[in-house]
């Protein structure tokens, strides 16, 4: 029964996994690229190590499943927010969709700063 | 294979024969510190060892007459065939007599010609080496250490010659009879070695006993041939004969010694030395005999245009040498009696009146003809010593000259009325040299010249008036020399024993009248000689062997350049590009021609991911290489890496995986790093260029495809890998097989490995301080 | 002594009293553990311990749905042809001030997906976010602040009384 | 399955020396790299692959049934990667320092010390 | 290896073929690096899988290492992506 | 466990890391650099007297049985050739301390020179082909960071076209690692040699020819033969004297050594194949090396491509494949090294005083420094073959070789090439020391030492040249034990297998 559901596991991890490449594929500029895929990857690594940990279903097994997850979800969003942070000050171009950018025109490349005064509420 | 050479004869016990070659060569080492010492006394000091060996060598006469001559050997290297061993026989003793007693003279002499002269402690040492070596070359019993001593000759003969070594000449005639000599030595090695293998031994006495096995063997004609060549550079014979005027370049001592009396006659001793083995066929004859004829007339003809008084000489010479030669040729025991008196003869005459020219050339500061004249009241002795060499020259009676132009004239008579002619020509010619040197700068009506002539100090005129005697002395008295000297130098030569009685006088018979003749003609020559010297010599041949030797030199050079230039271009790809191409075409052929196809049996079944995995790796390698962003490129070779180590998971190397996972983004980050700073990737090579690229690289690549799908195909022997699973954990205490290879059953490569680490570490810190350090460091602390 | 310290002795001497220190056994030592604190709560100093302990949990749980959810509505997005984000960059007051409640907040935002910080004011105040569906600016920033940020302040806050 | 990698070693080798043969410094290092995989993957492949088996003796058993992969290549390869690696990181220092003395990173500017 | 197995593994490689798709065609370089990044987590993803269809847990070991170090690139590429201009002046 | 054959490695390793200490403290890294190679000269004469003794030593690195452990094996050849590397490391190293300068040696230059000799030691005694390839990166590495150091332009140049044709080179050599671990399965040389001579692979056996020629390129790019030595001409002369004179003298001739070591040992199967190529290829690496030097007029360029050319009479040697040719080869390598290390060392003198490397700006060395021009004379003219300095006796016996097989043309070509080396002596000796010319002033060294402190390793390594020559007799039976033992690889793989702890 647990060999059953661990195969599933793996087999919708992989698929959201899918999921997050084709978002990558489709989508047309790099943040919401990125949205679709670190986050959706994230969630297949997570459920492809739960498939593992019931696959295995040995205590130890089960720690490193978790430990991957662990350091899978510790190290995503710093590196979303980074190459977020790195695509958006670089000038990379937003989709024509985007409704809004309140932070267009705050950043001050020499000094490094990002002027914060409240806007709204 | 080395059984062949049979060491020398075992009676190797007259010590001092070796100790008299290796004492010369000891003194030479010692020459510049005594010279310092003795300053101008230095040339009568250094003779001494000369002419103590002289001495010596005359006490072996006796000996080398009844046929048990002093010999020595030690082994030098009895592997090669190279042993130490000497053996002075008659013909050995002649030549070496020749060469320490003039030797012993012209180390006189250049005391007193180089006197003053800062370099003549380096002279000395050289000449010494030189006299040491000819001593071995005419002594030595075993033929490779007789070539060791013919190179030496060589590399000293370069020495003195380039002396005045800031003169451009004098650099390019050394270099001319240096190229020309060793090139001949080495042609000597590869003759004498096909000999050895012929006879059967590398011992002259021992190969000389079996001449009717090397004629028969294969080996023959080939080494005959060789062995001419060396000697026809050495003795400047016809096709060699350029360099040893262009030789006149050193100073005039090194002409005497080197150029006229021992080194020139080194190849007409080796003849004689292997006449007895080698003669009798009619290649020995034509070759020999032919070259020797062409040669004496070249030289005879070419010496009545020359106005130098050294090139005069140096020509006369060459007609002498080819005369020798021709001698030996002719291989007739009558022929080879003439040639070892004539030997002599020459030897004493062209030494004095060189001497002569030195002595001129000292004095007067100048060795053209046509400015010397008068000069006997100032120079009483030179002139007389130069009238009495000139006589014995021109073959005059009383003198030791005429003794020998008279036997060469018996001989020539036997062969026929062609060899007679020529003869006769080159007799005219010595009787007008005589005339020119000997004569001409002493009588006559008196020249003005740059230095005011006046005696030359005793060590000059004394080497003259004792050659100049000497020639009359055995001309009157031949029977000093013929008996203890002449006769076992002949029968070594002809090569069964002979003796010969010289007498002055012969009665009247056709070579004496011949010779008669020749002189009258001669001198009337002579006394021609200005109008000859404007009309009929000016025609001079110019495409000679000189001509061809500059022009194969320029032309090396110009090869050599345009080949490296082609070669060596310096574009780092195209070196790669040979490199694969010669790995491919190498590599490939054989594999393909010599059936190292094979198709892949066993192989593990395909699954679509492992395919899809495959592809992928391809894909990213091939945009790695399309791709223009550099940063990109680095991406997808992060690709490839990521690819591999994903197929090393599946094929079950999760240690490996995970070094490659590891490296690959280290990597890649490096690559981050240092592209950043780096330009972006341009566009350079041509179309062409790109396209011939790609078909080599996959010509490599293909070839890499077949090499494994054929080394798959085949399994010759099961791996040695179980004893690593048995062992790994009952002896290395590891479960992870792999690990516990790399830590302890082959620690150590890891050892190595690390030491790679640790010195590239090193490097990249050397290569990035240093740069930074050397900018700041120009400025700042100094050396 | 802190009611987790207490926890952890008291699985520890579970594990020594049962002779096997495996983790599967410290585990339940520990959940044996909790509960007899929880039953002997008073008698401790007051400390949240054991409110916070529910909290983590709801607040896990409250995030893997948050996570799933927003997943399957970008899942639904990548699959169906037409594009139906309204995508917003939108800058956040901060009430968070530590280093370590601001990471939390930053955690929480780019992991549930739709979501990603852009950056934060040098001086704390604003955060930038990149939002996938927002239609209106102020109902997003709303939603987040009062979805993420209070949640994560309480947790973090409420047991710190010491901290201001 | 040597069949396809076999091609896949093929088209390394000659990607790396394609890479090679181009006149910019900075390809060149990708060649070395690429042509540097495709000599550890000819190595492993090579050796006969065994699909799945890692050759590690796990806690339970005390000795290693069959169809295991072959350590010794495994170990080669592994050394091989980490040398390949340190010289590759001199080069990238090399080739940095060779660019700012000679200004360009065009293969062909530098033949001052030939011929 | 039942079928079920394969497939996931096929869809994985499948995500990594449309990885290196955006990789290859990304306009941008943080598009390309973030692709390097996805490539890291599928990489996580396959080893975990094949783990389990080998029923050999030593592969975990590799995924650990891979979800922990898979991100120093992408880290790296951004330091780099956002400095934009060079450290000091071109030589 | 013979340390005998443990030292040649330990010792420069253990050097190298003590100099890497002292970084500033720079006369003891000279003290101590020289002490190393002190040791190192007297372990490998240990060590050549011992495999002399009592023939090939074995010994297997961590006790583990003969074909699974990694061996160290010093047969004859091999300890010979460690000697060498002991001689040419002590004399580089003592005209190191005067030559080398000082910015240079706080950046590691000690370390780096003994790293590099712990490489070739290490690769002259290993017996297993991967271990070889590691000894081959430990020298590789370390002879390119020497090229590097310093950092001028020139040496970049040529330490990217050194680094890049290596690399390509050690690639090959793995691949062929690679294929023949495929084959046989084993990676110890003994063990090779046994499977491969004792049954030889019956199907196939072109493929074990091929990766044989794969072998002889990947060591043909490091021996330098033709047309795989563009590298060569193009770095060798970048960087100081010193580490040129170390890399002419000994990594050249590592690749010989490997050439040598894989086919007399493991590529037997084909010999009229290989080993008539090996012909042809000797041939030509003679004719291009001495026609790529006459093209020079820098004084360190021509003695770099004469490297190449002599380098084709060690192939020669090799070619020829009989124990008096193989004999002949040990002893032009054994001649060649001390010969060109000491040429090069002499090159680095004429450089300082006559201030530029190439020979149209040179002159008046003859009569400036008298004993320079002998000590130039005496390699120079050894290299030619004059007797009685060690050249002839090496040139005599591949002559001597060359003429019993019956290989006309390539005793013709070598004989001829002797000629042109001397043209090209003789042009290196007019230009620099006869032609008059102006001297640089600096005659004061750095240390205040004046030129005299150069010439003491230089005229001891010319001293050498001599006593070769003098001592043929014993050292050419020496050679020829080691010729004999090379060609009948039993007695080597019975020391291998058979014994070894």
């Amino acid at each position: 029964m647990a060999e059953g559901i661990s195969l599933i596991l793996l087999l919708l991890g992989a698929v959201f996994m899918l999921l997050a490449a084709i978002g990558m594929v489709r989508m047309p500029d790099v943040l919401t690229r990125m949205h679709s895929s670190t986050k959706s990857a994230t969630l297949g690594v997570g459920l492809i190590m739960l498939g593992v940990a019931l696959a295995f279903s040995d205590f130890d097994i089960g720690v490193r499943a978790l430990a991957i997850v662990i350091f899978t979800f510790s190290t995503t969003p710093v590196s979303a927010h980074m190459i977020a942070r790195a695509a958006y000050l670089s000038g990379v171009p937003l989709w024509e969709g985007t409704l809004s950018d309140e932070m267009r025109g705050r950043y001050d490349p020499d000094t490094h700063t990002l002027s914060g005064k409240v806007q709204s509420d | 294979m080395f059984g062949g050479f049979n060491p020398a004869p075992g009676e190797g016990e007259s010590m001092i024969l070796a100790l008299a070659v290796v004492s010369v060569l000891g003194l030479a080492f010692a020459a510049p510190w005594l010279v310092r010492r003795a300053g101008n006394g230095a040339g009568w000091i250094l003779a001494i060892l000369p002419a103590a060996v002289t001495l010596y060598l005359i006490s072996l006469l006796p000996l080398a007459a009844e046929g048990q001559p002093a010999a020595f050997s030690i082994p030098w290297s009895p592997e090669l065939g190279l042993f130490f061993s000497f053996r002075a026989d008659g013909l050995g003793l002649l030549f070496a007599l020749l060469i320490s007693g003039v030797g012993t003279l012209v180390v006189i002499y250049a005391g007193g010609y180089l006197r003053g002269n800062p370099d003549l402690e380096k002279f000395y040492a050289w000449l010494l080496v030189f006299m040491g070596s000819m001593l071995g070359l005419a002594l030595a019993e075993n033929m490779l250490l007789l070539f060791m001593f013919w190179e030496l000759t060589s590399i000293s003969s370069y020495m003195l010659i380039g002396f005045e070594h800031e003169r451009e000449t004098a650099r390019a005639a050394a270099q001319q009879a240096f190229l020309i000599t060793a090139g001949g030595g080495l042609v000597l090695l590869a003759g004498l070695l096909l000999l050895g293998q012929a006879g059967g031994t590398l011992e002259f006495s021992t190969l000389l006993k079996q001449d009717d096995v090397i004629r028969a063997s294969p080996f023959y004609l080939p080494a005959v041939v060789l062995i001419l060549l060396a000697a026809f550079t050495k003795s400047a014979q016809f096709p060699f004969h350029f360099w040893l005027p262009n030789a006149m370049e050193a100073p005039t001592p090194v002409s005497t010694y080197l150029h006229s009396a021992t080194m020139v006659k080194a190849g007409v001793y080796l003849l004689a030395r292997l006449g007895p083995a080698l003669n009798g066929t009619d290649l020995w004859l034509y070759g020999v005999g032919g070259i020797g004829a062409a040669t004496m007339l070249l030289g005879g003809y070419l010496a009545l245009q020359q106005t130098d008084l050294k090139r005069l000489l140096a020509y006369s010479t060459v007609s002498a040498l080819g005369m020798l030669t021709l001698l030996i040729g002719l291989g007739s025991p009558h022929a080879l009696q003439a040639a070892v008196v004539l030997l002599l003869a020459h030897g004493l005459y062209k030494g004095a009146l060189f001497l002569v020219a030195g002595a001129l050339d000292h004095e007067t500061g100048t060795r053209d003809i046509m400015q010397l004249g008068g000069l006997f009241p100032v120079m009483k002795l030179t002139a007389i010593g130069a009238g009495l060499a000139a006589l014995s020259m021109a073959g005059l009676p009383p003198l030791f000259g005429f003794i020998s132009k008279e036997m060469s004239y018996e001989v020539a008579l036997e062969f026929g009325p062609w060899i007679t002619g020529a003869v006769i020509f080159a007799g005219l010619s010595f009787v007008f040299v005589a005339g020119v040197t000997g004569m001409g700068p002493f009588w006559g009506e008196r020249k003005q010249t740059t230095r005011s002539p006046h005696e030359t100090p005793p060590s000059m005129w004394a080497g003259i008036l004792i050659l100049a005697t000497l020639s009359l002395l055995f001309g009157i008295f031949p029977a000093i020399i013929s008996a203890p000297l002449i006769s076992p130098a002949a029968s070594a030569a002809i090569g069964e024993p002979t003796d010969l009685t010289l007498a002055l006088w012969h009665g009247v018979n056709p070579a004496f009248l011949l010779s008669i003749a020749t002189v009258a003609v001669g001198t009337g020559l002579f006394a021609a000689r200005q109008p000859l010297r404007s009309g009929l010599l000016r025609l001079v041949w110019p495409w000679g062997p000189s001509f061809l030797y500059d022009r194969a030199l320029g032309a090396f050079n110009v090869l050599a350049r345009e080949l490296t230039r082609l070669f060596q271009s310096g574009y780092l790809r195209y070196y790669i590009m040979t490199l694969m191409v010669v790995a491919t075409g190498l590599v490939g052929f054989t594999l393909f021609t010599r059936d190292g196809w094979d198709f892949p049996r066993g192989v593990t079944d395909i699954r679509f991911y492992e395919v899809a995995l495959g592809a992928l790796i391809l894909a990213a390698a091939l945009v790695a290489t399309i791709v223009q962003s550099r940063l990109a490129a680095v991406a997808s070779l992060g690709v490839v890496g990521y690819g591999v180590s994903l197929i090393y998971i599946l094929y079950g190397a999760p240690d490996l995986a995970m070094t490659q996972f590891l490296i690959e983004s280290l990597t890649v980050i490096l690559f981050v790093l240092a592209f950043y700073h780096l330009p972006q990737f341009t566009q350079l090579s041509s179309r062409r260029s790109r396209v011939r690229d790609i078909g080599i690289a996959l010509l490599a690549g293909g070839l890499m495809t077949a090499l494994v799908l054929s080394a798959t195909g085949v399994l010759f022997y099961p791996s040695i890998s179980d004893y690593f699973v048995e062992n790994a954990l009952p002896l290395g205490h590891g479960r992870n097989i792999v690990n516990v290879i790399l830590v302890d059953f082959r620690a150590f490569d890891t050892m190595g490995e690390i030491t790679v680490l640790g010195i590239a570490a090193i490097g990249v810190y050397v290569l990035l301080k240093l740069s930074a350090a050397s900018k700041s460091d120009k400025t700042g602390d100094a050396e | 002594m802190s009611p987790f310290f207490l926890n952890i002795v008291l699985a520890l001497s579970w594990g020594a009293l049962t002779g096997n220190f495996q983790p599967s056994n410290l585990l339940t030592g520990f959940v044996l553990g909790y509960g007899a604190l929880f039953v002997i709560r008073r008698a401790l100093e007051p400390s949240d311990y054991f409110v916070k302990v529910w909290q983590v949990i709801r607040f896990v749980l409250f995030f893997l749905w948050e996570l799933l959810l927003a997943n399957l509505r970008v899942a639904y997005d990548v699959l169906t042809p037409g594009f139906h984000m309204q995508p917003r960059v939108i800058g956040i007051p901060l009430a968070a001030r530590t280093d370590a409640e601001i990471m939390a907040l930053t955690y929480f935002i780019n992991l549930t997906p739709g979501s990603v910080v852009l950056d934060i004011s040098s001086d704390r105040s604003v955060m930038f976010v990149h939002v996938m569906y927002a239609p209106d600016a102020d109902a997003m920033r709303r939603e987040i602040k009062q979805g993420g940020e209070r949640r994560i302040l309480r947790l973090l806050r409420g047991t710190k009384i010491k901290k201001g | 399955m040597e069949i396809i990698l076999a091609f896949v070693i093929g088209g390394l080798f000659a990607a790396g020396i394609y890479m090679l043969l181009r006149r910019s410094l900075l390809k060149l290092l990708i060649g070395l790299s690429l042509m540097s995989h495709g000599t550890n993957l000819l190595i492993f492949t090579v050796a006969r692959l065994t699909r799945g088996r890692a050759p590690v003796i796990s806690m339970n058993e005390s000795v290693l049934e069959p169809p295991f992969a072959d350590p010794i290549p495994q170990a080669l390869i592994l050394t091989a990667i980490v040398i390949s690696f340190g010289v590759t990181a001199f080069a990238l220092a090399l080739a940095f320092r060779a660019y700012r003395s000679v200004g360009t990173d065009d293969l062909d500017q530098m033949q001052t010390t030939d011929a | 290896m039942n079928i079920l197995i394969e497939i996931t593994l096929g869809i994985l490689i499948l995500a990594m073929f449309l990885t290196f798709v955006r990789l290859v065609r990304g306009p941008s370089l943080p598009a390309r690096v973030v692709a390097l990044d996805m490539m890291g987590s599928l990489s996580v993803g396959i080893i975990a899988v094949y783990a389990v269809a080998t029923q050999q847990p030593i592969f975990l070991d590799v995924a650990i290492v891979l979800a922990l170090i898979g991100f120093l690139g992408t880290v790296a590429f951004a330091y780099y992506v956002e400095k934009g201009e060079l450290p000091w002046p071109k030589a | 466990m013979n340390v005998l054959l443990l030292l040649p490695i330990i010792i420069p390793m253990l050097t190298g890391i003590l100099t890497l200490f002292f970084r500033y403290a720079l006369h003891t890294q000279r003290l101590v650099s020289l002490m190393g190679t002190v040791a190192l000269l007297v372990a490998s004469i240990a060590l050549v007297f011992d495999v002399r003794r009592n023939g090939i030593q074995a010994a297997q690195m961590g006790g583990w049985p003969a074909p699974y452990g990694i061996p160290l094996v010093a047969d004859l050849f091999g300890a010979v050739m460690v000697l060498l590397a002991g001689i040419v490391g002590m004399a580089v190293a003592a005209y190191a301390l005067v030559s080398i300068d000082r910015q240079r040696e706080q950046f590691g230059y000690h370390p780096l020179y003994h790293f590099l000799l712990m490489g070739v030691c290490g690769a002259f005694l290993t017996g297993d082909l991967f271990n070889l390839y590691v000894w081959f990166e430990v020298m590789l590495m370390a002879s390119f960071v020497l090229m590097a150091l310093g950092g001028d332009r020139g040496q970049m140049e040529g330490a990217i076209k050194y680094v890049a044709l290596n690399l390509v080179s050690s690639a090959m050599f793995l691949s062929a690692l690679g294929l023949l671990y495929g084959m046989a399965g084993t990676l110890n040389m003994a063990d090779l040699a046994q499977k491969f001579s004792v049954n030889p692979p019956s199907q196939s056996p072109g493929l074990v020819t091929a990766v044989a020629m794969l072998f002889m390129v990947a060591f043909g790019i490091k021996a330098a033969v033709f047309p795989l030595f563009f590298w060569l001409p193009a770095s060798y002369h970048t960087p100081p004297a010193a580490v040129s004179a170390l890399f002419a003298g000994l990594l050249t001739k590592v690749g010989v050594y490997a050439l040598i070591r894989v086919f007399t040992l493991i590529f037997l199967q084909d010999t009229g194949y290989t080993h008539s190529l090996l012909l042809a290829v000797a041939a030509l690496t003679m004719v291009s090396g001495v026609v790529g030097a006459a093209a020079q007029n820098e004084f360190r360029r021509v003695l770099s491509f004469l490297i190449i050319s002599h380098i084709g009479y060690m192939i020669m040697g090799l070619g020829l494949f009989t124990p008096l040719a193989l004999a002949g080869a040990v002893f032009y390598t054994a001649h060649h090294i001390i010969a060109k290390t000491n040429l090069f060392l002499v090159s680095g003198v004429v450089e300082r005083l006559g201030g530029t490397p190439e020979l149209k700006k040179l002159g008046g060395l003859y009569r400036a420094h008298p004993i320079l021009a002998l000590l130039f004379l005496v390699p120079s003219m050894s290299l030619v073959g004059i007797p009685p300095l060690s050249g002839f006796f090496a040139k005599l016996s591949l002559v001597r070789a060359g003429l019993e097989t019956q290989q006309y043309v390539l005793v013709a070509i070598a004989l001829g090439v002797s000629i042109l080396t001397l043209f090209s002596m003789l042009k290196l000796w007019a230009e620099a020391f006869w032609k008059p010319g102006m001297l640089s002033e600096v005659d004061t060294l750095p240390f205040g030492l004046n030129v005299r402190a150069w010439l003491y390793p230089i005229a001891f390594l010319a001293g050498l040249t001599v006593l070769i020559g003098l001592g043929a007799g014993p050292l050419f039976r020496f050679a020829l034990q080691a010729g004999e033992q090379l060609m009948n690889p039993s007695i080597y793989i019975q020391a291998v297998m058979g014994g070894g702890p």
